[in-house]
């Protein structure tokens, strides 16, 4: 099958007066029709601009996209202008935002807010689009949907206004979601009822989503395939089981076995010693070579490639 | 006299012609007063109700009176009665004619407790009428009734007195008279919201109001009724003008005519304007440094007359007024008749250091070792606090003068600059932290009594002398105060006592400036003071 | 909303009350009144005609009563009688007012006409030559006072090139008066005016348009696919107004304070003017006019800009 | 175990002005009445969703916030109504770690300044007394003494997680309140500080009340677990009764929504409908029942008081009645 | 796998900030301050004039109140170099001397708003509750009161008329602002969590108001002292030019212009007004380039 989006050693800078930030370093991920994929990895990592590179809202003017390309469902991304991509966003991508407290504007009724992506998109009146805009709220299981696209952001909820935006994203029935962190801001029980309806998104409308999360839980519970990064590149690919089971990297095991679990007790947690090299100033070798317990000293002089090391498993270490 | 400049070229030689609007403008930023006798108090206004009231008689310029709105008018020879008859044509703009129920209803309007309420002045230049005190005490309404004034006919009335006062008489006859016919049924105390008030529509004067525009602009009209002639000029259109940018108008032909507020050190700026003429004479404004007499250092005349010779007023005049003034010393200014010179005997009180210094040693105000004197009532060092308008540019140097010139006799001067209310209002109150101020005096005419007796309110150097009160009643209540030559040689006298005893330190009085588009003709025998508009009427435009 | 407005305007009221009371206690403990100037040599006794008008005008009771009256009287729409002008308060003030709104009204106008496009078109093109040119004059035009560059603009447009009067409310003339003839003198004061608020316009319209095009809403609706154009003035525009329209509240205290000044330069015969000379004159009525008036426009003002705030903003509006 | 704290019947309530005069209207029901007990060396961890009022508990318990009612009895004294010098000297056994390492610490101070700050206002310590302190606490959570000069600006999250422990042992306190101490970290940090707040307790024989919205931190750290449900403790028990057999609904609810990072776990999951009621208008009866799969009709008329079902095991729940 | 990683490495070697110089706050600030050029020059420009003002004695050898009656109104000449007056003053020296009182009035009154704003500002932001609302409302109703209107009245008040009198004067009447400003800074530190931390340590109220609130708010401060000084050397000139500014035998540039505002000196003598409008212009460019700088420096997100 071919893959419905394809990014291939994307590049994304930040250029400043004196340094470059180097946010998104040479990511390749694949994402396939009706697939989940999570993007994980700490914070910095690259996950956002990975995500914002594909809708191409790279912060302009300090962000700029220095190579690679994003394939989608055919044609190259990149080379589509900004006023081109107008014609993508929203249609066949759409893309939902970490803080939904944020992420509404609010000064506009939020049915003002859902209706007009679609109004952009489809050739159709106002009043159509508001119904669609309550239906796909009711949809998305919001309560007294009718009533709520009178209402402003500060009105509701976190977890509702997670849920506008979800309807928001997908009333044009898009090809692709992308999810930057949406459940971050949301307590447990309200994160489970977003993460069922997401999947719900998948099976009723077909939707590939490619959903961004430091959370190894959400992973767990929603992902077909997962993409782990860190420092501004993928280190480890595969699909979720084998994630799971049989994770290589070292960061992705440290990161395992840091996480305490909520079923079984342990006595001390692994932790990963360091931190995070800094974006501007990346060492050269392996990225994670300084916090890395396996590390030998050829890890610190050449940068690993991204190797498959089974079919669909991608890791970026030499050691293994 | 020093310095008569400008350009007054004599008469005008050309033809009256008739027609034209005159734009003219008055240095002042006071927004308008009211525009009828008895309630106009600033200079803007006072000025205007002088276009649009005649009274029975008015000044000239050797402030002799002359006749209006009556034709003729007769002391009694005991002095006590006036019999006065009125014009025959003197009519108001609306053709109803002006008789003596007009002047009736002026002075008992004018003295009632009722226009005091709404801020009148007492009508205190009638205070020589019979039954004053009832009528401005509300214990009667009527001079009729008090036998002060009796109607003889409708053009003739007598007006009876209760002093013998040679001034008086100006004062009563020289007061604009408002219509009866008008303002008879309406209650003074409603006067404040009359528009008869604000802009009154049926005047005596040689113009009627057309239009006023608070707060900026009147525009009036000839009055084509007047009886004395019929004015030259159609309209006049008066506003306030900031001084500052009244040149610019002129040059470009903005403004025709403009009176009042000019700074006098800019003459010769004001020369540089093309097409215009500027006028500068004397006025009868004098400037003076005042003492509180009662204070010791001032208790001595010789001290007085020291600091008299220790001003350069020549110098200061020169250069902070550019010499647009002529030096006072004595009480009366020069452009009033009975102004006393040098040929009367007046001193000069020429710059003199010297005499400045030896009158003070022998005043026994020793030189300490730092140069100071000593002032022997204190024996401690003077130091004289001069208060004086902070607004006032002039004012600041003047001050600036004193505080140097007296240093230069060992006298050391404290500036205390306050706003002009609040240095009025502690003058009056003899505020103990005024030594001296800078002060300007006019308007009080040939009468010494408001500025110079011993009792006078106005009197805030608190000079009391009884010589000077004999030599001022001889000025008024004697028989020969009221033939005009013995009159003035009674104002001599006076004026070479105060000339010597020094009450205020005489300044200078400096010029009335005006300026005149040269298309504006004004014949200029009519000028009595520049700051007047007189006779209008005959006034003219040429294209 | 509705509350809102109630409430707000029922909290000025004790605001005014109290600036009423410090502005009669200062006034009055201040030495001399209005009948202090009056000096004219040829009214004799003129102590006790001072007394008589002070009496007349009841001056001569105790300060709390006469407060007292005054507000009483206030409130009976009898705003006082200026013994020093011979006119009721109501209608000296009636025309100082017209001019002095035709005032600020032209320079609010030409300050948020000008301040806000320019502002616009600085976030635009942030930290381009062009913004760098406009922000650096903006910022030297912001650092001259208001009143240097009315003698500045007299000098040039009134003196040398005589475009503009150099003062006055009004003109001569036939059309003195009319509406164009108002505006057109109020034009040079009223450049001088907006000085004051024009600079802080645009940097708060530059500055807010930058923070809200980097806001995560703005980011959401261009994920939406919305057009350039669209996201501006639906999303963008709206949410900056909002820190202007505070400062727009604000500015109202500057521009009164900022006309005093230059009406007094431009002999503009405004409230300034007529305050300046009443407090030169003690004259307390007008004073106290123009004291509440000032104090109520400048409160109104706050409170219309915290309306059109609960306009905009609906997050103040349900509070 | 003996009790360091006894909370009881604690609650805030805050104001909601509105209206014509801006009267108060209303009240937002924070805490609405708690009680529970902390041993000595115990941790007792408090979970619960947003806004359900545990920081507030944290607050008052910490003597930042006044109490609108109730008493928290620490050490045996009643500090809800201490002021002044007595709060102060309460205060050196009481502290408190805040959740967001960015604005915990002063970024215009040094660390030095920051954490002998307590010592310094207390005259505990001065000159180099002071700096061996600081250097003492430096080295506990694991820091470089040398880079006591240093602001807050040079170091990373869990570094100034770390400052901010030292600054809160500083006076060597009996109790620290944790308020989501980990939440803003990501997890490979968050598992230093985990371990260090472990070890320090240990050395140190403190205890924590611990605040955290994530279960299995919970988990981790606790000896005994509360749950809080706007504004009301719900549950109480022994971490391994509570992880094994919680038996508040909302708990069961909690637990189950908990990702856990485990591949079909095979956990049944309870998805609650709706949203968290507003504390500023919480339902009549038990605070729950807007959402409980298993309502019953006395649950919307009647608040379940808090009983002890099991030894050490508290709920309030009419289920068990 | 998991096995070989359990092994753990001790605290210390986590630390990865390399032991560089120890960058204070304030110092990057500074630094970044240097580094603006219009900031640096306008602060050289300004000080440059108060060095002037300071040393004027040593530049002029005329006293700026000494008249010479017999040389007034002079053109420039290398005698004087601005010409003088109409009593004869130097208007050069005028000039020089006149901007020791404007700096006073701006330095002094600058001081005493930042004084009052930051403690009422403090206090209000530090208690909230009651003590901000009555502070708050003391705030409003300066506020609304058109503060130059406040001024005049007062200047008629207090009748005598001297610097100190201004100073104060102005001072009352332009405090609420910065104290509205201060109040809104605290109020915002106060929800910060090391501000609780602070309480937690025992700190006294003035302890944080003065060593938490004020260094972190010292930024905007700095910046609002700054524009603070810009506006009270316009204050000066305003008043003087109405007649309720310093005492007209004081020199000031806001007297030395007033003295020179006619429509003569205008179009005839620009000597007599333009360098007390260009020094009262410069003065104020330089100190708003200064807190545009300062602005910049302290908050480092606004970097060009
Ligand atoms: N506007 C920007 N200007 C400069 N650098 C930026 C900008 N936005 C992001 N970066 C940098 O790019 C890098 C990647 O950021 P990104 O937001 O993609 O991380 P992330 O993985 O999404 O992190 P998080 O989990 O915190 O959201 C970081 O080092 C960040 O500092
Ligand atoms: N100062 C305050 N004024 C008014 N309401 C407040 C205040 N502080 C907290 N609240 C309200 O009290 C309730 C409990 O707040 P609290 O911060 O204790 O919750 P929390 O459990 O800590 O939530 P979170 O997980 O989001 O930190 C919330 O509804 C909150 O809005
Ligand atoms: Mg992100
Ligand atoms: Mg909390």
């Amino acid at each position: 099958m071919e893959p419905l989006l394809e990014i291939e050693n994307l590049k994304t800078y930040f250029f400043s007066k004196n340094s470059v930030t180097r946010a998104v370093d040479g990511v390749d991920i694949k994402v396939y029709p009706k697939q989940i994929v999570c993007i994980v990895g700490e914070s910095g990592s690259g996950k956002s601009m990975t995500s914002l590179s594909i809708m191409g809202l790279v912060p302009k003017p300090k962000g700029k996209i220095v190579e690679g390309n994003i394939t989608f469902n055919g044609s190259n991304l990149l080379k589509y202008t900004f006023k081109e991509m107008t014609e993508i966003r929203g249609n066949d991508i759409s893309m939902i935002f970490q803080e939904p407290m944020t992420a509404l504007n609010p000064v506009l009724k939020i049915g003002d807010q859902i209706t007009e992506g679609y109004l952009r998109h489809n050739n159709t009146t106002k009043k159509e689009a508001l119904n669609k805009a309550i239906e796909m709220l009711k949809f998305v299981g919001v309560p007294r949907a009718s009533e709520i696209v009178n209402e402003y952001p500060h009105q509701l909820s976190g977890g509702l206004r997670q849920r506008v935006m979800i309807a928001m994203a997908m009333i044009c029935q898009p090809k692709l979601l992308i999810a930057d962190e949406p459940t971050t801001a949301l307590d447990v029980t309200i994160q489970a009822q977003v993460l069922e309806l997401m999947k719900k998104m998948r099976d009723d409308f077909g939707t590939s989503i490619m959903l961004v999360t430091h959370d190894l839980g959400v992973v767990a519970e929603i992902s077909d395939y997962v993409v782990v990064m860190y420092a501004g590149q993928v280190v480890e690919s595969t699909d979720a089981d084998t994630l799971f089971q049989e994770s290589l990297h070292p960061y992705t095991n440290g990161l395992m076995s840091a996480i305490p679990s909520i079923t079984e007790d342990v006595e001390t947690l692994y932790s990963i010693p360091g931190t995070v090299p800094d974006a501007a100033n990346f060492p050269e070798g392996c990225r994670f070579a300084d916090r890395c317990p396996i590390a030998q000293e050829s890890c610190k002089k050449k940068m690993p490639e991204l190797r498959e090391i089974k079919p669909g498993h991608y890791v970026r270490c030499d050691i293994i | 006299s020093a310095g008569q400049t400008g350009g007054t070229s004599g008469k005008d030689d050309g033809k009256p012609v008739d027609g034209g609007t005159l734009k003219m403008a008055f240095g002042a930023k006071e927004f308008n007063d009211t525009l009828i006798p008895g309630l106009a108090n600033d200079a803007f206004n006072a000025n205007l109700v002088r276009m649009l009231f005649d009274g029975l008689a008015d000044q000239n310029g050797k402030l002799e009176l002359v006749p209006r709105l009556a034709d003729k008018w007769e002391v009694s020879s005991d002095k006590m009665s006036i019999t006065v008859t009125l014009n025959e044509k003197a009519k108001w703009s609306d053709g109803e004619p002006v008789t003596s129920d007009d002047v009736l209803f002026t002075y008992n309007s004018l003295v009632s407790p009722d226009l005091l309420k709404i801020g009148g002045d007492g009508g205190s230049a009638l205070n020589t009428l019979k039954g004053y005190k009832e009528i401005s005490e509300g214990k009667e309404t009527s001079f009729e009734k008090t036998k002060g004034f009796e109607k003889i006919s409708d053009k003739q009335f007598k007006l009876n007195l209760s002093e013998k006062d040679a001034v008086s008489v100006t004062n009563i006859l020289t007061q604009r008279l408002l219509p009866y016919h008008i303002l008879k049924d309406k209650p003074i105390k409603d006067w404040q919201n009359l528009d008869f008030v604000q802009a009154p529509s049926v005047v005596s004067g040689p113009y009627k109001v057309k239009k006023v525009q608070k707060p900026t602009t009147v525009i009036m009209e000839a009055n084509n009724n007047y009886y004395i002639s019929k004015p030259h000029i159609k309209e006049i259109v008066i506003q306030g003008v900031n001084v500052d940018v009244a040149p610019g108008l002129f040059a470009k032909g903005q403004l025709d005519y403009m009176m009042k507020g000019f700074n006098v050190a800019d003459v010769q700026n004001l020369k540089r304007i093309q097409n215009v003429d500027v006028i500068a004479k004397p006025g009868d404004l004098f400037e003076y440094i005042g003492m509180k007499l009662y204070k010791p250092p001032f208790k001595d005349q010789k001290v007085r007359q020291a600091l008299m010779y220790a001003l350069p007023r020549k110098l200061m005049l020169d250069s902070i007024y550019k010499g647009n003034g002529v030096l006072l010393n004595g009480p009366l200014p020069e452009i009033i008749g009975a102004h006393a010179s040098e040929k009367d005997g007046i001193n000069s009180y020429d710059y003199n250091e010297d005499k400045a210094n030896q009158l003070l040693d022998e005043a026994g105000w020793k030189k300490s070792s730092d140069g100071k004197r000593i002032d022997p009532n204190t024996n401690k060092p003077a130091d004289l606090k001069l208060t004086y308008t902070q607004d006032s540019k002039t004012s600041q140097a003047i001050a600036e003068s004193i505080k140097k010139y007296f240093g230069n006799v060992g006298i050391q001067v404290t500036l205390n600059p306050q706003d002009s209310t609040t240095k009025n209002a502690k003058l009056q109150n003899d505020d103990p932290s005024i030594d001296m101020w800078i002060g300007a005096w006019g308007g009080g005419g040939d009468d010494p009594r408001g500025l110079w007796a011993s009792d006078a309110a106005l009197n805030w150097e608190r000079w009391k002398d009884a010589e000077n009160d004999k030599l001022i009643k001889d000025t008024y209540a004697s028989d020969s105060a009221f033939n005009a030559d013995d009159r003035k040689q009674s104002l001599i006298k006076w004026q070479l006592h105060t000339n010597e005893q020094v009450p205020l330190l005489f300044l200078w009085t400096y010029y009335d400036v005006a300026v005149k588009s040269k298309k504006l003709h004004i014949p200029q025998d009519d000028l009595i003071d520049i700051g007047s508009l007189y006779n209008p009427q005959d006034w003219w435009l040429s294209e | 909303m509705g509350v809102y407005v109630i409430r707000r305007v029922f909290g000025l009221i004790p605001m005014i009350f109290i600036i009423t009371v410090i502005a009669f206690l200062m006034m009055h403990a201040a030495p001399g009144d209005a009948f202090s100037s009056i000096l004219n040599p040829k009214i004799k006794n003129i102590n006790e005609l001072q007394e008589a008008l002070r009496h007349a005008a009841g001056y001569d009771q105790p300060l709390i009563m006469q407060y007292v009256t005054w507000i009483k009287n206030f409130f009976t729409g009898d705003w006082g009688y200026s013994y020093v002008k011979h006119e009721p308060v109501l209608s000296m003030i009636t025309p100082a007012l017209v001019n002095t709104v035709i005032l600020s009204l032209m320079a609010q106008i030409i300050s948020i006409g000008l301040g806000i496009p320019i502002g616009i078109l600085q976030s635009r093109f942030p930290y381009s030559k062009f913004d760098y040119t406009t922000s650096t004059i903006l910022f030297i035009f912001f650092s001259i006072p208001s009143f240097i560059f009315g003698i500045i603009l007299i000098y040039v447009f009134a003196i040398n090139l005589g475009f503009f009067p150099a003062q006055g409310a009004v003109g001569f003339g036939p059309s003195a008066g009319s509406l164009g003839d108002h505006l057109y003198h109020a034009f040079l004061p009223a450049i001088a005016l907006i000085l004051l608020s024009f600079v802080a316009h645009t940097r708060y319209i530059r500055g807010a348009m930058l923070d809200v095009k980097s806001s995560d809403y703005t980011r959401t609706a261009y994920a939406k696919g919305l057009k350039e154009s669209k996201v501006f003035t639906k999303h963008v525009f709206r949410n900056a107004m909002i820190p202007s329209i505070t400062q727009w509240g604000y500015d109202i205290a500057a521009i009164v304070g900022g006309s005093i000044i230059l009406e007094g330069l431009f002999q503009y015969q405004g409230m300034g003017l007529l305050t300046i000379d009443a407090v030169n004159n003690r004259d307390y009525p007008v004073i106290m006019a123009t004291t509440i008036i000032y104090a109520v426009a400048i409160l109104i003002g706050n409170l219309i800009a915290d309306i059109l705030y609960a306009v905009v903003d609906p997050r103040i509006r349900y509070k | 175990m003996s009790s360091l704290l006894e909370v009881k019947d604690l609650k805030k309530y805050f104001p909601i002005s509105g209206g014509l005069l801006k009267r108060a209207v209303g009240q937002v029901k924070a805490v609405d009445g708690i009680s529970f007990e902390v041993g000595i060396g115990e941790t007792l961890g408090l979970v619960g969703e947003s806004g359900c009022g545990k920081s507030t508990t944290g607050r008052m318990i910490a003597r930042v916030m006044e109490p609108t009612g109730g008493n928290i009895k620490f050490d045996g004294i009643d500090i809800s109504k201490l002021k002044g010098k007595k709060l102060k000297e309460i205060r050196s056994n009481l502290q408190m770690v805040f959740q967001d390492p960015y604005a915990s610490l002063n970024p215009k101070m040094a660390i030095q300044s920051i954490i002998a700050e307590p010592l310094e206002v207390n005259g505990i310590a001065k000159g180099k007394e002071l700096i061996h302190r600081v250097n003492e606490l430096l080295e506990t959570v694991g820091l470089r003494p040398e880079d006591r000069q240093k602001y807050p600006h040079e170091f990373s999250g869990g570094q100034r997680q770390r400052i901010g422990i030292a600054r809160s042992l500083a006076l060597n306190p009996k109790l620290i309140v944790a308020d989501e101490v980990v939440s803003a970290l990501d997890v490979s940090v968050q598992s230093q500080i985990l371990n260090l707040m472990v070890e320090l307790k240990k050395k140190r024989q403190l205890s924590y009340i611990f605040i955290s919205h994530n279960l299995s931190v919970i988990r981790h750290i606790s000896d005994r677990v509360g749950v809080m449900y706007l504004g009301n403790l719900v549950e109480i028990a022994g971490k391994k009764d509570f992880f094994n057999n919680a038996l508040h609904p909302y708990s069961q609810a909690l637990l189950s929504a908990a990702p856990e990072p485990t591949r079909n776990s095979g956990r049944e999951r309870i998805l609650l409908q709706g949203e968290v009621p507003s504390p500023a208008n919480p339902p009549k009866g038990c605070p729950f029942h807007t959402r409980c799969p298993l309502a019953m009709k006395i649950c919307s008329q009647e608040k379940p008081i808090m009983k002890e079902r099991e030894p050490s095991h508290f709920v309030a729940c009419h289920l068990y009645n | 796998m998991k096995a070989a990683i359990q092994e753990q490495k001790d605290f210390q070697t986590d630390y990865t900030v390399k032991l560089k110089k120890v960058r204070s706050p304030f110092r990057m600030a500074l630094r970044r301050f240097m580094n603006n050029k219009a900031a640096v020059v306008s602060a050289i420009v300004l000080l440059l004039i108060f060095v002037m003002t300071l040393i004027a004695p040593l530049i002029t050898h005329w006293d700026p109140t000494s008249q010479d009656l017999t040389s007034s109104d002079l053109p420039p000449s290398s005698e004087h170099l601005l010409g003088t007056n109409n009593t004869g003053q130097d208007y050069f020296a005028r000039n020089i001397y006149g901007g020791r009182v404007d700096f006073m009035i701006a330095i002094v009154d600058m001081v005493i708003i930042m004084g009052i704003g930051i403690i009422l500002g403090g206090l209000a932001g530090y208690y909230g509750g009651w003590v901000d609302a009555v502070i708050m409302r003391i705030v409003d109703i300066m506020l609304n009161f058109p503060s130059l209107l406040l001024i005049v009245i007062l200047s008629a008040f207090f009748s005598t008329n001297s610097v100190w009198l201004l100073i104060l004067i102005i001072a009352f009447t332009d405090w609420s602002g910065i104290t509205r400003f201060v109040r809104g800074l605290f109020l915002n530190l106060r929800e910060q969590e090391f501000v609780l931390a602070a309480k937690m340590s025992g700190c006294s109220v003035w302890r944080i108001i003065f060593k938490h609130f004020l260094p972190n708010a010292i930024g905007p401060l700095v910046v609002n002292a700054t524009f603070l000084m810009a506006g009270l050397i316009g204050m000066e000139a305003a008043l003087s030019l109405i007649g309720f500014g310093v005492p007209p035998n004081t020199p000031s540039w806001g007297n030395t212009l007033n003295s020179a505002l006619d429509y003569f000196t205008l179009q005839f003598k620009p000597w007599a007004w333009v360098p007390p409008a260009g020094l009262i212009f410069i003065t104020i460019l330089c100190f708003n380039f200064i807190g545009d700088g300062l602005r910049d420096a302290f908050d480092p997100s606004f970097e060009k």
